[in-house]
């Protein structure tokens, strides 16, 4: 789950990471307040969960609170990468002496938390890592002892050249494995961290996604989701997840319900192959009840791009023919006026195919398929004629 | 031969008296997994279809020699179950349940790594040596024994493809889904290693998808020390960055993790890919 | 540190484990309200730091508020074991239906903390560890993962027959090893633990010792010992140990003044050895300032059984003429009647004994000794001489 | 020969700036202690009495080759100290900082573990091998070289019975002080094991005290494996039960842990237990 910056820098704070003062804007004349209590320079920042804001033009500089407002006017309502900007941070500007890296992530490969740091900050850092990866520093923290002292000491005085900006900046890397440690983080990143002209250093910046299995327990930042993402896209991938379905929005015209995600990548990945476009990915996971095919079809038919359904399911456990029941009842409540193409396989799969042909329901046509691939071309020409309509 | 499981693989299923547990010991018992015990605290003395309950799993083991654990504990007390089993001299872990959380699974392994165990997991189907034993939740009837070893990210992928496997007349002797979490205990190189030195294996089938790095230190490892050849099905050519595609393993992020770079790294080193999961058996019958 | 039952349960309760409702009370009037508001039988407990107030008849069951006002007035002011009772708990009173022991203590052979339970609870857990070891299941937890729910389960499964009762009970072992690791406790112990009639468990008692060197980050529990000792004994260590003085009292009349722990021991043994009785064990540490010689003669001093006082000094890196020079300082300052018999060897002891002869205090008699052994001989025969006197 | 430290021992003094650090620094570099280098985080680049200093123990090792630490840091980072000479290639550890917690020294412990390094201390005067080196705060002119090993888990004590030892016309081999806190790393057994491999030393003085079981582990083990001779002295014959005398380590606890004790177990394996400090050079010049 990704959160937005002033929420990161609420983290931040309560673990005490230095982070320049701020406060969130709906508004211009919102944003014109906060810079006339902060009576100084002001930077406004678009808060939004995609990555590039900064070249996008989500990030501007004001010297007055009249500034401040032309700048949020200007950010808020602006679309970054399909995001609309819904509010800005006011924060304090800081004179900048110099910006580096700090950050940490789950590391799949060496199984632990990994820390980097890097006196390239400021910049992307997947860039960095790519062009000049001997300029990133990495350590490996064994989860037993968590990262030591002197561990965070060795790495700052790796990209500090002032020993006194190398002590204060291992503390904070402290705190920030900390912060990462206890909001079951994914990664949290401090990009730029940055030592100002008076000697200061600073959270400029702050990204931190936090681990979806974890959010049980951290109710706090599980509220933090309700408020973010109202009407979007994700809004939809949120409330699929609430109803244990698997969604992601994409740009295609078919349908794809599917149970097993690695099995509605591939449905996805052959549709393409052929021809077609997918409208998503839809992974109703391991039972098929006909609530869960009810659940999945009314959130699937929001998307007005989508012209035909293609339902995939490899029976395994699961009986194909209780999935079969579950699609006919589930259709029977809903009005369809979309084609559905049918691949069951596995156990029973002979009768879930009669089910489906003795139980059409009056609107919605039901075509069977017997394999992946015959669904996949049945759906994509379906399409191509209800286009060429 | 096989690896991990045969018929002297004796289990004991963590979580048997909940009801993913109960329904999957009664599928394994029907396909003639010796599923020797059942642990759920509090309720030791009770049995499962015969199948003797225990308080502890060191109490399980004591009493019955289970070797092998099968993990159906709800999310929240799975990674302790993870613990309980490490620390009772179980040989092979397999981890089914979902959702536990990554920092949770990176100290775990880290207190394995001191123990003679090895982790399958979590969040993955479990395994199968057709016609010998099978732990975990995967079909039974679908496959068929031979000479073909599978290890997958993926469920009903990985049955998918076993069923173009097995249609195309090849059999399998191993197949593994090791879980679509990022943290999980054995990787793909880990079983490359177990098939390569396995007899009844001549091929692997090797089922990936977006995110990590995992094929691709796959890739390498079989440049460097495998014989035996390897066929490879890559999910999420699709996929957009960014997004987590169901598991929590399937993510492109920072531009690193995609379908196509792994198709590359395999094709690099002379593994062949099929376009689509149908392709996997032809390609595997052409080179063994 | 040690802390009273009261204190414990407060900790206790912070972790959540479960402890009778009860409130302390300081005169029988409280006492009989407190017992009013619980409207049910209570116990009164004496709060004392020393062991063993159950047969000193510091614990009394009441029926009624009456006879709670009557029990804590019969137990406040008590003497147990040269304690004065100030406070009483008054607490509801349990229906017992089975008493067991879980504690956790730092074990110094495996340098680990170590799980202790026991079915055999209410009881003095060192009697049983004496009597019959097998009844005591102990377990070592790795530091590096601290207690695990599996461990405490194995643990609980080996005293509780009722498998209900055995996972309430390692939800709670797991609780007070959480208690004690974040209390940074030396000991952690329910005495007993106890199963209610009505099937709850509850913390009955409560002992938990704190290690000194970690009070610096615990300041609510230095806290407690403020409120908790006041004109007793062991304020006067307290006081010592703020000077950065060690001091234990003890019943003899020879007071000690020591450099080093095992030397102040080893010392008091001696006299004992040649026939007095040391009234104290008392170390002034590494250097010895005049100041911390004042300190340690005022501290020495306000003990009216002393007679004599006894330097023993092995000057190792400090020098004794400095140390020579410290005395001599501190005597004049203070106005001391009784013989000081001192003895300081190592670098520079000759230039020591020089200012110590030639530098005596009109009213003090300064007596040098060559060795310990010959100023234990030495004060001891002063005092004999002043007793006879 | 001496144990653990000699001519070819080099020292890092950790926190080599602070005030006692400095002091000690200059008292081992006249004793002939090869002291070839100092950390203070932030303070690399300056020297203390010709000692270049660094910022980091790693990077100290690596210019210098030091291979053993002396820690002098303030106890509240004394434990980071110790962590950091564990993780950088030292391989002894002499700990003099004191009022570290024991449960921080647990962990520590447990960190070390899987190194291959020794601790002495903490809350210890450190160990001298006469006429060779000295690492930590004992008088170096009281000892003079010999083939009696000495242990003792107190500090001026220990140099009160060196004396006599001396003074008996004895030698010393290896003096430590093992510290007195209730957790520390080497312990009496772990000492008697080097002394009896060591062909310097002929007999061993073991300076003990109240509280904890080392001195009954330590009978226990002579009476085993120990050829070489042994003299103990007990200190706390007269300390009251509970309190703690000075050391966090010497209390008696539970009415275990008294010197009564200590001194029937060493007698009933046949080690011979002084009176007083000035028997124990007597005791042992009629043992060897």
């Amino acid at each position: 789950m990704k959160i937005h910056e002033y929420q990161a820098k609420e983290i931040f704070q309560k673990y005490g990471i230095p982070v320049p003062f701020g406060k969130v804007a709906y508004t211009p004349e919102e944003a014109r307040k906060i810079a006339e209590e902060i009576g100084e320079p002001v930077v406004i920042k678009a808060q939004v969960l995609v990555g590039g804001r900064g070249k996008a033009g989500g990030i501007k500089i004001a010297k007055t609170p009249d500034e401040a407002q032309e700048a949020a006017s200007k950010i808020l309502e602006m679309d970054i990468k399909g995001e609309i900007v819904k509010k800005v941070l006011v924060t304090k500007a800081i004179d900048i002496e110099s910006e580096t890296y700090l950050g940490i992530i789950v590391d799949r490969g060496s199984k632990k938390p990994v820390i980097m740091v890097s006196a390239a900050g400021g910049i992307d850092i997947e860039e960095v890592a790519r062009e000049t990866p001997e300029k990133i520093h990495k350590f490996a923290v064994d989860p037993s002892t968590g990262l030591l002292l002197h561990q965070a000491r060795e790495l700052c005085f790796k990209i500090f050249e002032d020993p006194k900006i190398a002590t204060k900046s291992s503390a904070i890397l402290l705190k920030l494995y900390e912060a990462f440690i206890k909001s079951d983080a994914s990664l949290a990143e401090i990009n730029p961290f940055v030592v100002s002209t008076t000697g200061e250093v600073w959270a400029l910046d702050a990204k931190i996604n936090i681990d979806d299995s974890s959010l049980y327990r951290h109710e706090d930042i599980e509220a933090m989701r309700e408020s973010q993402s109202i009407g979007t896209d994700e809004a939809t991938e949120i409330e699929a997840k609430q109803k244990n379905l698997s969604y992601v929005k994409l740009e295609g015209n078919i349908g794809c319900v599917v149970n097993g995600a690695g099995l509605a990548m591939a449905t996805m990945d052959l549709i393409k192959r052929y021809g077609g476009e997918p409208a998503n990915f839809l992974d109703i996971g391991g039972s098929s009840s006909p609530e869960k095919v009810t659940n999945a079809m009314d959130i699937l038919l929001r998307d007005k791009n989508v012209k035909a359904v293609f339902f995939n399911i490899f029976g395994g456990i699961t009986r194909c023919d209780d999935v079969a029941k579950g699609i006919i009842e589930a259709i029977s409540k809903m009005s369809i006026s979309l084609p559905i193409v049918v691949r069951l396989t596995g156990t029973n799969e002979s009768l879930a195919r009669d089910i489906l042909t003795l139980n059409q329901v009056p609107g919605t046509a039901l075509i069977p398929a017997s394999s992946m691939a015959e669904g996949a071309k049945k759906v994509i020409e379906l399409v191509k004629k209800t286009v060429n309509k | 031969m096989s690896i991990l499981i045969d018929e002297n693989t004796k289990v004991v299923g963590q979580g048997i008296t909940g009801r993913d547990g109960a329904f999957h010991t009664k599928k394994m018992l029907e396909y003639g997994t010796k599923v020797v015990a059942g642990v759920t605290p509090g309720k030791g003395g009770q049995k499962v279809d015969g199948v003797p309950v225990f308080n502890t799993v060191k109490e399980a083991v004591e009493e019955t020699g289970a070797n092998t654990s099968c993990i159906f504990v709800p999310h929240k007390f799975a990674v302790d179950a993870i613990y309980e089993a490490g620390d009772s001299c179980i040989e092979l872990i397999v981890c089914i349940s979902e959702g536990i959380p990554a920092l949770d699974m990176v100290k775990a392994i880290k207190f394995l790594s001191d123990k003679k165990v090895k982790l399958i997991g979590p969040n993955c189907p479990g395994l199968i040596s057709p016609e010998k034993c099978k732990v975990g939740i995967l079909p039974g009837n679908i496959f068929k024994k031979g000479s073909i070893g599978v290890i997958s990210r993926s469920g009903t992928l990985t049955y998918e493809i076993a069923t173009h496997i097995v249609s195309t007349g090849l059999g399998i002797s191993t197949c593994i889904g090791i879980g679509g979490d990022p943290i999980i205990g054995l990787k793909f190189i880990d079983y490359l290693k177990l098939f390569e030195k396995d007899e009844q294996t001549k091929g692997v089938v090797l089922v990936g998808e977006i995110g990590g790095q995992d094929e691709e230190e796959a890739a390498k490892y079989f440049k460097e020390y495998c014989k035996k050849p390897i066929v490879a099905f890559i999910a999420g050519l699709t996929a957009p960055p960014g997004k987590r595609m169901g598991h929590a393993g399937a993510i492109i992020s920072g531009g690193t993790g995609t379908a196509k770079e792994k198709i590359e790294a395999f094709e690099k080193v002379g593994i062949k890919v099929a376009k689509e999961p149908e392709e996997v058996g032809t390609l595997m019958s052409m080179q063994i």
